[in-house]
């Protein structure tokens, strides 16, 4: 850390990043922050000594050298880009005196177009975690850059000499600098290989892609141009490729509004349930092995319709019962044809293959899929992984180099591999923590974390963004681009290779339109984040109709099919040691920390199975065998199993005392166990591609109990049977209605409340001279995936609580997703609802407060002052949203490290106090005094929740009420617009707009009657 | 008439305890009531010369108080924006130069004892270039005005409406070191609040709200 | 003696003679006891050492308050997170408690003041006694509200007092400030009515007993009682006053006290018959509290001649009949429920009789209304082992109706999202223990330092004894 | 103590019946021999009637301390809530009385309560530590004294003797007391 980093001799706006001595300043104010919250506990007793009590001597450390620009305690922006996946979405960094706080989606970004995911919105914990690797290890030892160096050199210059295999296993790299980077360290060495290995492959496209269109590229696909989606299994509201890109095409066509009544109609096959089947219109669940017959059936039903029936069918017959949804299906893609699109999860080419053959049969080639400009957001390639293995096991392996995966904890047989991996003479990993790969390796030289470095990125083809660091990086560790060109003979800053790589490669490829001189090009692309530019040739050949044949007929085998898949908190081993995403609850399942075996309702009942039964998977003939609780999930198919990747991840028994820590407290993480167990050891390869679905697997009874921490534990808006009342059965919490319904009435689907709100028993006596903030959530675009969760956890200061208080119920998430499953079969209504503080005018929480520590603000805020509250939780109990949230303990704050991600605009929260939703009144100060210094009126929009700002979906809509012209005044007038709980008059300032499936009516009606005998 | 006596006595005793417990009273303070608080500080900087006697602008140095919510510390460089020429007392300079030119020599340059503290903060030599492979180290400034965690203040919103920085800092120009001047209870900002709302300041009008949650989130 | 007794009665205008003093006495004391013999009886049991029974009883109710100390001591350490409530079951135990311990404590003040009103001279026997009672048990009830808190070392903020924050004062629209007030109150006043009765019988032990500490402390506390008549007089005005303000104080706290529940929109909570139904509640397990103490104090004390039978029996049929009021509560609700038409209001009844804590609930009703009925039946009532069984159930019964209030309203409201579950931790249920530990433990103390019965009134009411044959001989066989 | 203790020679009457008691105490009201006092170990009944003694004035005291409480509280709430700091409560009015109520009511009691409690100590003049002699043995526990004042009316301990007599007086002995020393 002698030399000032790279972006502070750059004189780019990168300048006005770091500096530790003011990162230094804070600390010290966050070290006093938690003194002072335990002192506070003891003011009673500092009263009785009476004004001798001295405030602990603070001091305040100004960087010696004034940072151009910065202004103490204000938040700056930079625009990045995520490097937290492959997806490479536009992300906005909120620094504040120097130190990185807030990540944010990048407005006006193509892909992810201003929103950001969960994983996204975490990065941050991840930068300030003590556990992370703070300079390079030999042999398990921490050395020195030096003589890591100098010895990988030399060890590669025998490899090299010898002419043996040099091996780099990355997954995607979607950095052109860095791919550049590896092909430079590669081309000396006679067999060299770059491996790419996904924790999730999505291989098979590229393959069939290559067999169909003759080029091994991933399509870009455009759902914002579907009118009518097809998923096989894809979950890409949640997992598939990238998430927040589709999640905001997708939404972006489920705005139904008066002047038309139209959107896209969504379907879903699939085995298990995945955020996306929840959030379709409808929802086909299908035995796994149907997919293929099924995906056959489709293409000759298309076929016929479009005139060119199939020479011979595809695939065995899909089971006559999908007969009708088929037809009705096929009838609805043909209509769409052009503007229609299907994807499938399936790794078997296959079916790959018949998939583009659909999409080539609705003309979806060019409009819904982009060939032309094809995404890169996954490039694995199974094939090359394959043969890995075999050279591995061959001892063929010279060198092997392993970044930002853990081949380990990722490939099955891991055991076989450690031996393997042995013998290998130079084996150098990039982690960042201890993963099972760098426990082996001779070398470990830990990667900088993603706000620490210069990088860029390309996921799609022409379109390129920056990656710039925001503080110097905390330790002693070295980008992986760094290390590979220092070991390629040509050391140097990551910067300059990126910024070399740019004049060198991208800038000649600039857009008419683009600044001519490279210093504007380049400032011009740092200050917006990304830049468009002419995209590669890549040579794609007509659709080959002949590559397409008939489906292997699945060999029938005994016992469960099991669905491997991602968690959507848990993305990938490399964030497992990332304690919010742990804590994040599964938008689907509810559950937090570690992952479990998703059982259907079907088998549960069958095997006397329920929630929590530890169970024992094992599949005949592999000796790999799990041993997890089960989840019965309502939806997933019978005789299908599900259990998702990337945990058990080496390391994450940190977690253990993440807890408050008492004589009844559970531990969060069991003895020599880690959370979660890795599932990777039922990956099979079959066919040149890793296969996620496994058949013949056997499911055992251990006996013993395993509680999951789950946030919800009632998943339906219909009360229990045996004890519902006459007319009570459903609660219109979440309204509904279907496009057909909403075309003929925009009110439809309106509960009956018995209460006018007009006549009121107080005089109107409150007024809200200047503003009346309000919030609208659309719940038809909302999809539940929870992005907003971690911002606003991000910006508020949300403590980690640990398995067992959420087991306890005591989750302190300020805004948490509720979701039911209402109703039965494709019938059932899966609802996902946002819910926070809903700032009531009348709130009921604040009559009850005794010490005035919860009142009404005159813009119609309900605000919560923790230092009045003296924690009687009245407010809580007397709240019919359950938002509350209680400090049942002191959470943790003794990491100082780990302190540096408060917000300092936000209070830690200490021991007995209640905490809520604020709205982030700290943005909303901070706007006003920002308009009222500019002598402006605060502008609509100006002031965004982090909530709001995070959606991926933009189903968050913020503003104040006041103002006529704003964005919220409009959505209040939405006539799908609903308060939930109205007929109690607590009037809330969030609203929410009603939810239109794009189905029959006829499920609608019986609701209504529902209705009926409710108000009769 | 013993009884007299010790009635007496007794009246004595009970007046002087009154009175030690009324001067006791005076100096009490409530608990967390920080003023008069007034710390050594590293360099013992002198607020009276640079902002009484020299009249330097008070955002001069706090150039922050008009545009962020700190009115900032400054750093070693905003000293050296002077100091850099000034490196002793006014008196001693002087002398200096009538010395040097009967002596009729160049004068040298004098360095004060507190300035040698800023330049060693910067890692100067004498001729005020970076000394090799130091560090510019933090000068450890002790913070006068502590507000609790739980309590928001933003200079910006109060310069911005006109506030002088008197108003809370007290006379810092007569200030030779700093010094807590307000209590900097809630009491004291809320009916700063409700008086700068019904009155205005200095002539226009201005909204200063009593939300809890303008000062506590 | 007859005509003498005219002689008398004659020139007597305004002084009520023996037939209408003898119609003012039924007989309540047995034994034929005189004023000496009431000193005696019930000064004795101070003055011998306690019993091996009264030690084992103060060692378990000892213990148990240690036990109890120590768990709120790791509370407050730790923090309310060991109780084991959550984001949905706010309150569980505390509360429970907390309304248990007040309704108790509502029988002694109930008994001394409005029986006191009425004219009920068989109170004397019991009232000094159920007025300690309350003292203790509403020392127990203050003690949850505080320790629930999340910091209770700011309690005192729930005062309004004068202070640096420019001012801020409390929320007087809070029933939990309500509270505040109601309780100290409450308490405060039942002290000093506990108080004054006592003054009298201080003098008569500081007569009684010998030059010591105990001489001492009682001529400290009796303030230089001397027994003129003057002074009775005015005294008698002030302990009716304080009797008049106590009896609608009683109703007061336990209104406010539901007033925390029916102020709230939680369904189950959220109604207006609380008031009534928990004042009725209240003095049911105030009672029922009394008697089990009663019956105990008779036992070991042998004092069957002043509690009565009689006494017993007249307060199994107020217990009777305020088990009955109870019960009609209890139906009242699910009839207004189902009336109500609200599904939500519906659910939570339907939920407290079928749902996951209907064990709670019909525990609740068998305990409160069908085991109380045996109580028609006078041999029943009349058989002390039974009351003391049937006061037990009672008092088990009251308690869990507060559960099943306060529980089953709060885990399945409104968002079925949040609906949760509650299970008690083992600092709760030693915290609860506890409570019973101090309750004892000052009642136990209590009976040793001070007389168990009012002296004072007993004397009162005793039956008209019958008239010395010779009284210059009596004169002279006391004048000792 | 008011005054100087004057010194009077009494008459002190010793009953161990409530009954003799009362009928003597009239009778000697009603041939209007001053009755300096009467000693009894409880309240007996009537016997303020037999004494002529005038309904206590402490019930004034108690009501007045009542309103003033109940209402003092009243307009301290009105004045918190509404006037020194108005905050918004839950859409409640400024000031809504029937949240005031409440506490308005047990303030009430609280101050009546302790006013007439006090008040009576300061009447019957009883405080902690107040020098005591009791006028005879056992007055406290079963003897009821009435104390004539010897000096005002005009017969001595025979005549005294004879017209108790019938009333089973127990014993009669003169004696000199100082007001203030027994009230």
């Amino acid at each position: 850390m002698t030399q000032l980093p790279d972006n502070l001799r750059s004189g780019d706006p990168g300048l006005h990043g770091p500096s530790l001595e003011i990162v230094a300043l804070d600390e010290s104010s966050e070290v006093s922050r938690r003194r002072f919250l335990e002192a506070a506990g003891f003011s009673f007793s500092l009263a009785a000594l009476g004004g001798c009590g001295r405030a602990p001597v603070e001091t305040s450390l100004p960087s010696p050298l004034q940072p151009a620009g910065a202004i103490p305690g204000r938040l700056q922006y930079y625009a990045s880009t995520c490097t937290g996946c492959p997806s490479a979405c536009g992300m906005l960094v909120g620094t504040r005196d120097g130190r990185p706080l807030k990540m944010e989606g990048l407005p006006g970004h193509p892909l992810s177009g201003g929103g950001l995911c969960a994983v996204g919105q975490a990065l941050p914990i991840g930068l300030y975690d003590s556990q992370r690797l703070a300079n390079p290890l030999q042999a398990g030892k921490s050395s020195d850059w030096a003589t890591v160096d100098q010895q990988v050199v030399e060890s590669l210059r025998q490899i090299k000499e010898a002419a043996k295999a040099v091996r780099l296993v990355t997954p995607t790299i979607t950095s052109p600098t860095l791919q550049a980077a590896i092909d430079r360290f590669l081309e000396p060495f006679a067999d060299a290989k770059h491996v790419v290995l996904d924790s999730v492959s999505h291989s098979a496209i590229l393959d069939a892609h290559q067999q169909t269109h003759a080029a091994r590229v991933l399509p870009h696909y455009r759902f914002e141009q579907a009118d009518v989606i097809v998923s096989f299994g894809a979950d890409f509201l949640g997992t598939w490729i990238s998430p927040v890109e589709f999640t905001a095409a997708w939404s972006s066509r489920r705005a139904p509004s008066e002047a038309s009544p139209e959107m896209s109609y969504h379907v879903q096959f699939e085995s298990r349930m995945s955020l996306t089947g929840s959030n379709a219109d409808r929802r086909v669940s299908i035995a796994p092995e149907e997919q293929g017959p099924l995906l056959g059936s489709l293409a000759e039903k298309i076929g016929e319709l479009s005139g060119q029936p199939l020479s011979e069918p595809l695939a065995r017959r899909a089971s006559s019962d999908y007969g009708p949804v088929l037809t009705d299906l096929a009838k609805r893609l043909w209509d769409a044809r052009g503007k229609s699109l299907v994807v499938c999860d399936s790794q078997d080419v296959g079916v790959q293959r018949v998939v583009n053959l659909l999409n080539h049969q609705l003309g979806n080639y060019d409009s819904t899929l982009d060939l032309k400009r094809p995404s890169r957001q996954r490039q694995a390639n199974d094939r090359g992984v394959e043969e890995l293995i075999a050279e591995m096991k061959g001892n063929q392996i010279g060198a092997l180099l392993v970044a930002e995966v853990d081949l380990l904890h990722d490939l099955p047989e891991s055991d076989s591999l450690t031996e393997a991996i042995a013998k290998i003479p130079l084996t150098v990993s990039f982690a960042t923590h201890e993963d099972e790969f760098a426990a082996v390796a001779k070398f470990v030289c830990p990667d900088h974390h993603v706000l620490e470095s210069w990088a860029d990125a390309e996921p799609l083809s022409g379109l390129v963004s920056l990656a710039q660091p925001t503080l110097r990086p905390l330790g002693k560790t070295r980008a992986v681009l760094e290390s590979l060109d220092a070991w390629s003979g040509r050391p140097g800053a990551a910067y300059e290779a990126v910024r070399a790589h740019w004049e060198e490669v991208i800038f000649p490829r600039r857009r008419a339109d683009a600044p001519d001189t490279f210093l504007a090009f380049w400032e011009q692309t740092l200050h917006q984040g990304f830049v468009e530019v002419e995209s590669e040739e890549n040579l794609i050949e007509p659709f080959k109709i002949d590559a397409v044949d008939t489906l292997a007929q699945p060999k029938e085998a005994e016992g469960f099919s099991l669905v491997l898949y991602q968690k959507i908190p848990m993305p990938g081993g490399r964030h497992s040691q990332n304690p919010w995403l742990h804590e994040l609850p599964d938008p689907v399942t509810k559950v937090t920390w570690g992952n479990y075996v998703c059982v259907s309702p079907e088998d549960a009942e069958k095997r006397g199975i329920a929630d929590g039964d530890v169970v024992n998977v094992s599949i005949s003939g592999v000796e790999s065998s799990l041993e997890l609780p089960v989840l019965v999930q309502i939806g997933q198919h019978k005789d299908v199993l599900a259990i998702a990747l990337a945990y058990g991840c080496k390391g994450t028994d940190r977690f253990a005392k993440i807890g408050p820590q008492w004589f009844e407290a559970r531990p969060t993480v069991a003895e020599n166990e880690f959370v979660g167990k890795n599932a990777a050891g039922f990956v099979e390869f079959r066919d040149g591609t890793q296969q996620y679905l496994r058949s013949g697997i056997k499911l055992t009874k251990t006996g013993r109990k395993f509680e999951l921490a789950a946030t919800q534990t009632y998943h339906s808006l219909e009360v229990p049977k045996e004890i519902a009342p006459r007319g009570g059965e459903r609660r219109e919490i979440v309204e509904h209605t279907t496009l057909d319904a909403f075309a003929k009435d925009v009110h439809s689907g309106a509960a009956e409340h018995h209460f006018d709100g007009e006549t009121q028993l107080w005089p109107e006596d409150h007024p809200r001279p200047k503003h009346s903030w309000g919030m609208v959530i659309d719940l038809n675009k909302c999809t539940g995936c929870s992005a907003c969760v971690i911002a606003c956890q991000s910006e508020n200061n949300v403590p980690v609580v640990g398995y067992d208080e959420v087991r306890r119920q005591r989750e302190m998430h300020w805004m948490r997703i509720d979701r039911y499953y209402t109703g039965e079969g494709e019938d059932m209504d899966i609802d996902h609802q946002p819910m926070m503080c809903q700032h009531c005018g009348n709130a009921p929480c604040e009559t009850v407060c005794p010490v005035l520590a919860t009142v009404h603000s005159d813009e119609g805020l309900n605000e919560q002052v923790y230092n009045r509250c003296v924690g009687t939780r009245y407010c809580a109990n007397n709240c019919p949203y359950k938002v509350r949230r209680f400090n049942w303990f002191k959470y943790p704050h003794d990491d100082s490290l780990q302190n540096l991600v408060l917000n300092p605009d936000v209070t830690v929260r200490s021991r007995g106090v209640m905490e809520k939703c604020s709205m982030c009144v700290q943005r909303i100060e901070a706007g006003k005094i920002e308009a009222k210094s500019h002598g402006q009126p605060v502008a609509d929009g100006a002031i965004q929740t982090a909530c709001q700002q995070s959606c991926p979906a933009s189903a968050i809509v913020f503003g104040d009420m006041n103002d006529q012209g704003s964005k919220i005044s409009a959505a209040l007038d939405n006539p799908r617009r609903f308060r939930v709980l109205e007929e109690l008059n607590v009037r809330p300032s969030v609203s929410y707009l009603r939810v239109v499936k794009n189905r029959e009516e006829k499920n609608n009606a019986e609701k209504h009657h529902n209705r009926e005998s409710h108000s009769g | 008439m013993q009884q007299r006596v010790i009635t007496i006595v007794l009246l004595i005793g009970l007046f002087l305890g009154l009175a030690l417990l009324a001067s006791a009273m005076v100096t009490w303070r409530m608990p967390d009531n920080q003023q008069g608080y007034a710390p050594e500080q590293p360099i013992d900087y002198s607020h009276r010369l640079h902002a009484g006697e020299l009249q330097i602008d008070c955002q001069f140095c706090h150039s922050s108080a008009d545009s962020g919510r700190h009115a900032g510390i400054p750093s070693s460089d905003v000293c050296m924006k002077c100091h850099r020429y000034v490196t002793a007392p006014f008196d001693e300079m002087q002398y200096e130069m009538r010395t040097a030119e009967e002596e009729g020599r160049k004068p040298k340059t004098i360095v004060s004892e507190k300035l040698k503290k800023l330049y060693d903060s910067l890692a100067l030599d004498d001729k005020f270039q970076p000394l090799e492979g130091v560090e510019p180290k933090s000068i450890p400034w002790v913070r006068v005005h502590n507000l609790p965690d739980y309590a928001r203040f933003n200079h910006q919103a109060h310069v911005g409406a006109g506030v002088s920085c008197q108003k809370c800092h007290g006379p810092v120009e007569s200030m030779e070191r700093m010094r807590q001047h307000a209590t900097l209870s809630m009491g004291w900002c809320v009916n700063c609040h409700r008086d700068a709302t019904r009155e205005g300041i200095n002539g226009h009008k201005v909204n200063a709200s009593t939300n809890c949650t303008v000062c506590h989130h | 003696m007859v005509e003498s007794k005219q002689k008398r009665s004659a020139p007597a205008v305004n002084a009520p003679s023996a037939e209408e003093l003898a119609a003012l006495r039924p007989t309540l004391i047995t034994g034929g006891k005189r004023p000496g013999d009431v000193t005696r009886d019930i000064c004795e049991p101070m003055d011998r050492k306690p019993t091996a029974l009264w030690w084992a009883a103060f060692s378990v109710s000892l213990a148990a308050l240690i036990a109890g100390t120590i768990a709120v001591t790791y509370q407050i350490a730790f923090g309310i997170g060991t109780w084991g409530l959550n984001r949905t079951v706010g309150w569980a135990f505390d509360i429970t408690n907390f309304v248990f311990w007040v309704g108790i404590g509502h029988a002694g003040t109930l008994i001394s003041a409005v029986l006191f009103l009425f004219r009920q001279k068989w109170r004397t026997s019991v009232n000094r006694s159920a007025e300690a009672m309350t003292l203790f048990a509403v020392m127990c009830a203050g003690l949850f509200p505080v320790i629930h808190m999340g910091r209770p070392w700011l309690a005192f903020w729930m005062g309004p007092y004068p202070n640096t924050r420019g001012s801020l004062w409390v929320n007087f629209k809070s029933p939990l400030l309500w509270d505040v007030f109601a309780i100290s109150t409450y308490l405060l006043i039942s002290a000093v009515f506990w108080y004054i009765g006592l003054i009298p019988d201080l003098a008569t032990i500081r007569d009684r007993s010998k030059p010591g500490i105990r001489q001492r402390i009682a001529s400290i506390f009796s303030l230089g009682w001397n027994g003129s008549a003057r002074t009775w007089h005015r005294y008698e005005t002030v302990y009716m006053l304080l009797a008049g303000l106590a009896t609608p104080l009683v109703f007061s706290v336990h209104t406010i006290v539901s007033m925390d529940f029916a102020t709230a929109v939680i369904p189950g909570w959220h109604t207006t018959i609380f008031p009534p139904y928990f004042v009725a509640g209240a003095i049911f397990s105030g009672l029922a509290m009394v008697l089990t103490l009663m019956i105990i104090a008779r036992k070991v004390m042998q004092l069957e001649n002043y509690i009565t039978i009689v006494h017993i029996e007249s307060m199994c049929k107020l217990m009777l009949s305020m088990g009955s009021l109870v019960g009609l509560a209890y139906g009242t609700e699910f009839f207004m429920a189902a009336y109500s038409g609200n599904p939500y209001e519906q659910f939570v009844f339907l939920n407290r009789a079928l749902g996951p804590f209907s064990w709670a609930y019909w525990t609740m009703v068998s305990c409160n209304v069908l085991i109380p009925q045996v109580l028609w039946f006078r041999p029943l009532r009349r058989n002390v082992a039974v009351v003391f069984v049937i006061c037990i159930i009672i008092n088990i019964g009251m308690w869990f109706e507060r559960f099943v209030i306060i529980v089953t309203s709060l885990h399945r409201d409104f968002l079925p999202s949040s609906w949760a579950h509650y299970t008690p931790t083992t600092i709760e249920i030693i915290t609860f223990i506890g409570s019973f530990g101090l309750f004892f433990t000052c009642f136990l103390l209590f009976c040793r330092v001070a007389p168990v019965i009012a002296m004072a009134e007993i004397k009162g009411v005793l039956k008209n004894p019958p008239r010395s044959k010779a009284p210059q001989e009596s004169a002279k066989g006391d004048a000792v | 103590m008011t005054g100087p203790p004057e010194e009077h020679s009494c008459l002190l009457a010793t009953f161990d019946h409530e009954e003799d008691l009362l009928a003597a105490t009239s009778e000697v009201h009603r041939l209007g021999h001053p009755i300096v006092d009467v000693f009894t170990p409880y309240a007996v009944h009537g016997l303020d009637r037999a004494m002529g003694l005038r309904p206590s004035r402490l019930t004034w005291v108690c009501f007045v301390f009542g309103m003033a409480g109940g209402l003092g509280m009243l307009w301290f709430e009105h004045w918190v809530s509404a006037l020194a700091w108005a905050i918004d409560v839950g859409g409640k009015p400024w000031n809504s009385l029937p949240s005031n109520v409440p506490v308005a009511f047990e303030a009430a009691v609280l101050l009546a309560g302790f006013a007439s409690v006090f008040a009576l100590f300061w009447v019957a003049r009883l405080f902690p530590g107040k020098k005591y002699r009791p006028v005879i043995e056992r007055v406290t526990d079963d003897r009821f004294v009435l104390v004539i004042d010897q000096a005002d009316s005009q017969f001595d301990a025979s005549q005294a003797e004879a017209l108790l007599k019938p009333f089973n007086l127990v014993d009669l002995e003169e004696r000199v007391l100082s007001t203030g020393g027994t009230s």
